[in-house]
């Protein structure tokens, strides 16, 4: 029978492999799933490939995750924060790669990753640094560059509400790459405010179906990325 | 339709026939024996939506339909018919609880995106080597129609083909070449006939069960492709 | 001030101008705009583009427009069905075009006219006729074939409840094509069973959110076209 | 950071430069006598932002910000911020009745799909053909950092640039052309600065407004690209 819930953070990142390409979801600190990258870091994997529209702020989260020297690389769209210091400082010393992607296209990258679309156009980043070594095509006269899949072993994502099939609802600008995320990784694992009985989640209102989903852990009171940011919190000092 | 008129139904086709092996009722309870617990299935239209109702007690399977509801539930009952709640054979159906609605571009994700375990189909003929052919006869008077069969061989993980061994006037549907269009080369794993289930290992097919009284060579005989 | 509520069908389908694409929401009778379709057999543009799922059942909706000799040109992924008389024997006369199109690469297509998409891959048809005269590309080894978008002067859409920004709610399988079509039409033209008021659609609810719609009619009991179709009904006969 | 607060802000910056001309805030108020009734309008991070204060009565604007929001409303009252409700510059917002939430890809599915009307941004340069820089310094000691920008100049129909007329180290921000990384090529319709609102016609500028006690001929003086 099909019971998605695992009982822990540590028991929802367990398996995540050194090398693993890991999508984490948020736009900034909304929709950040802090409790599974806390787990990430104690679980320890390495040589991390990160997807993720941001590379962290203060010294919890993806940052928490960067400091501890798990990652190898990142994809992203904006690395560059008001308080950001880990990323940009690894950057410089040339101790982290980064793969600069618009936001649009990554977040379509993301999506062809589940769709089972190999490769796409865009208009997006044309005549730009950013294209320069893409191929590029023109439809009805119009430019535009070829953009490949992205696909990834993990997820971590946070959602509102779940069901132990996977169903998920999101809470407002929280909702942002989790619903793509969950589609483009072989396992998605997703902590939620709320587990709830199958059924409660009305069939009409679910973001993501469950199909896309792997494992699921109840955070009932997850952290506000954004207060320990701001209270310059360490990911270690929370335990 | 309710399933027990659906089986009935099909008895009766059954029993007018003298074929040797099983009726499509055993031929679904066989596939519906390798879908695991846990597993997410389409399921073709016609003989395919059979295996519903064999699935074994224990096991649990999500209903994919790709007209947008994943947690298909059972054929509605007459009175509580809802004619904006069909599955992909335009059948009035249900949800389960936990079920979800999609849009066509989502349900297909989920398709070619590869997140969907297992697909069953009807065909007109499988060759050797899995490629299938269920969408066209090829006929310049029929009006072709392909639906999502072409999408479903090329996303979903697992294909299983169930069908009659052979046609009404008795040429094999199991051949060297296709002859009628493709909608898909080597996309078959496993194809349930009423004589026999072959796998499709690196091109070739192996039987692995044949229907009571029925020997290899029978079915070899029926087989217009070389059996292992 | 926005305001999308037009008073009538008519009203709803004005404009729209021989030659014109127009995209019909529906799989099958499900999700079918019948009074939409009837308003524009009413309205009588000619020469028209259908991008459909289906080809019409009866003598009703699609098959009655088809019939009414109104279009030139079907795409669609399964033009046949036991109850379709209208289409296979203009087709059989060669008097109607038709484009088949697999079911999930109709749906991709359409998406992708309405996300900016130009072009993009699909392993879905290679080796089949449907790609013989396609563009065909390996990724890490395995084929796939080039497909384009699709766009349309006009999209005709059935759903549940809808506001006068536009923003829509559909009702259960009768969702399928609309949130596409409605994205990839210039003009988005949708029939709801209720308008209410904005704000009584939760934003959590929302399936199309109106920047996609143009222009919304309260059709409060709208024909059941399956049933149209069982009693042979005939279109001029429901007015 | 609430409306009011924001524009005292800019106002101070203002008063601390003796340039001629528009404040920001009249500035923002040019660009929203621009923005017709029922616009679908994404704002850029920063003075952008100002123009939602500025719109005329009778006018009703949505506002969509690309992190997945369609009818933002205003900025949060500090009692009622939610972390989960935000804009695409972090800070916290409200919905209007009538708001839609959505996934990212949807979400710029309307910025790439041609959806949003009107995108007003900020640069560090724009050619006289209505090239825009506004993402990139080229400094290598920069973290580069593109977020939305080339999609927004892509995909949305018209563009409108607000920015002063010069750097703060007096050089022209309005050139021949862009000397820092592209943000996207021919992509700037009207162009607001404290000296002038131009418009971008067939590759050349043309200017439409003076700000007060502002000639033309100062304005060409301040401007490396030819104005018409």
């Amino acid at each position: 029978m099909i019971n998605k819930i695992v009982s822990s953070a540590e028991d929802a990142v367990s398996g995540i492999f050194d090398g693993a390409t890991v999508m984490i979801g948020g736009f900034g600190e909304a929709g950040s799933p802090v409790e599974l990258i806390h787990a990430l870091i104690d679980q320890g994997a390495k040589n991390l490939t990160i997807v993720s529209n941001n590379a962290g702020s203060g010294h919890v989260g993806l940052a928490a995750l960067i400091e501890n020297r798990q990652v190898k690389k990142i994809i992203c769209s904006f690395p560059r924060t008001a308080i950001s210091v880990v990323f940009p400082e690894l950057y410089r010393k040339g101790e982290i790669e980064l793969e600069l992607v618009p936001q649009g296209t990554l977040a379509e990258r993301i999506r062809a990753g589940g769709a089972g679309i190999p490769a796409f156009y865009t208009p997006t980043s044309v005549h730009t640094s950013l294209s320069e070594e893409k191929e590029q095509r023109d439809f009805n006269g119009k430019p535009a560059v070829l953009e490949y899949a992205i696909q990834a072993d993990f997820s971590l994502v946070k959602c509102l509400k779940a069901d132990k099939y996977g169903n998920l609802t999101y809470n407002k600008t929280a909702r942002n790459f989790g619903p793509v995320m969950c589609m483009a990784a072989k396992t998605a694992i997703v902590q939620a405010r709320q587990i709830v009985e199958p059924g409660v989640i009305d069939p009409e209102h679910v973001v993501t179906p469950g199909i896309f989903v792997h494992r699921v852990v109840e955070i009932s009171n997850p952290a506000d990325e954004s207060k320990l940011v701001a209270e310059k919190i360490r990911y270690h000092e929370i335990k | 339709m309710n399933r027990n008129l659906l089986r009935k139904k099909y008895d009766t086709m059954k029993s007018n026939d003298k074929n040797l092996g099983w009726n499509v009722n055993e031929m679904a309870q066989k596939v519906a024996m390798d879908i695991p617990d846990g597993a997410y299935v389409n399921l073709g239209i016609g003989i395919p939506e059979l295996v519903a109702g064999y699935i074994p007690e224990g096991r649990e399977v999500i209903y994919h339909t790709e007209n947008g509801l994943l947690g298909m539930g059972k054929v509605a009952e007459s009175q509580t018919e809802d004619p904006e709640l069909v599955n992909a054979g335009k059948k009035y159906v249900t949800a389960i609880p936990g079920a979800a609605y999609f849009h066509h571009a989502d349900s297909f994700a989920m398709i070619r995106g590869g997140h969907i375990d297992i697909c069953v189909l009807g065909a007109y003929q499988v060759s050797e080597e899995g490629d299938l052919a269920n969408w066209s006869t090829g006929n310049p008077d029929d009006i072709p129609a392909v639906g999502g069969a072409m999408d479903l061989v090329a996303g979903v993980k697992t294909i299983y083909v169930i069908t009659k061994h052979c046609t009404k006037i008795g040429s094999s549907k199991i051949v060297k070449q296709c002859t009628y269009p493709l909608t898909g080369k080597n996309v078959v794993s496993r194809i349930y006939t009423d004589l026999a289930i072959m796998d499709v290992i690196d091109k070739k097919l192996y039987v692995s069960e044949l229907a009571p009284g029925v020997s290899f060579e029978y079915v070899q005989q029926k087989t217009e492709a070389r059996l292992n």
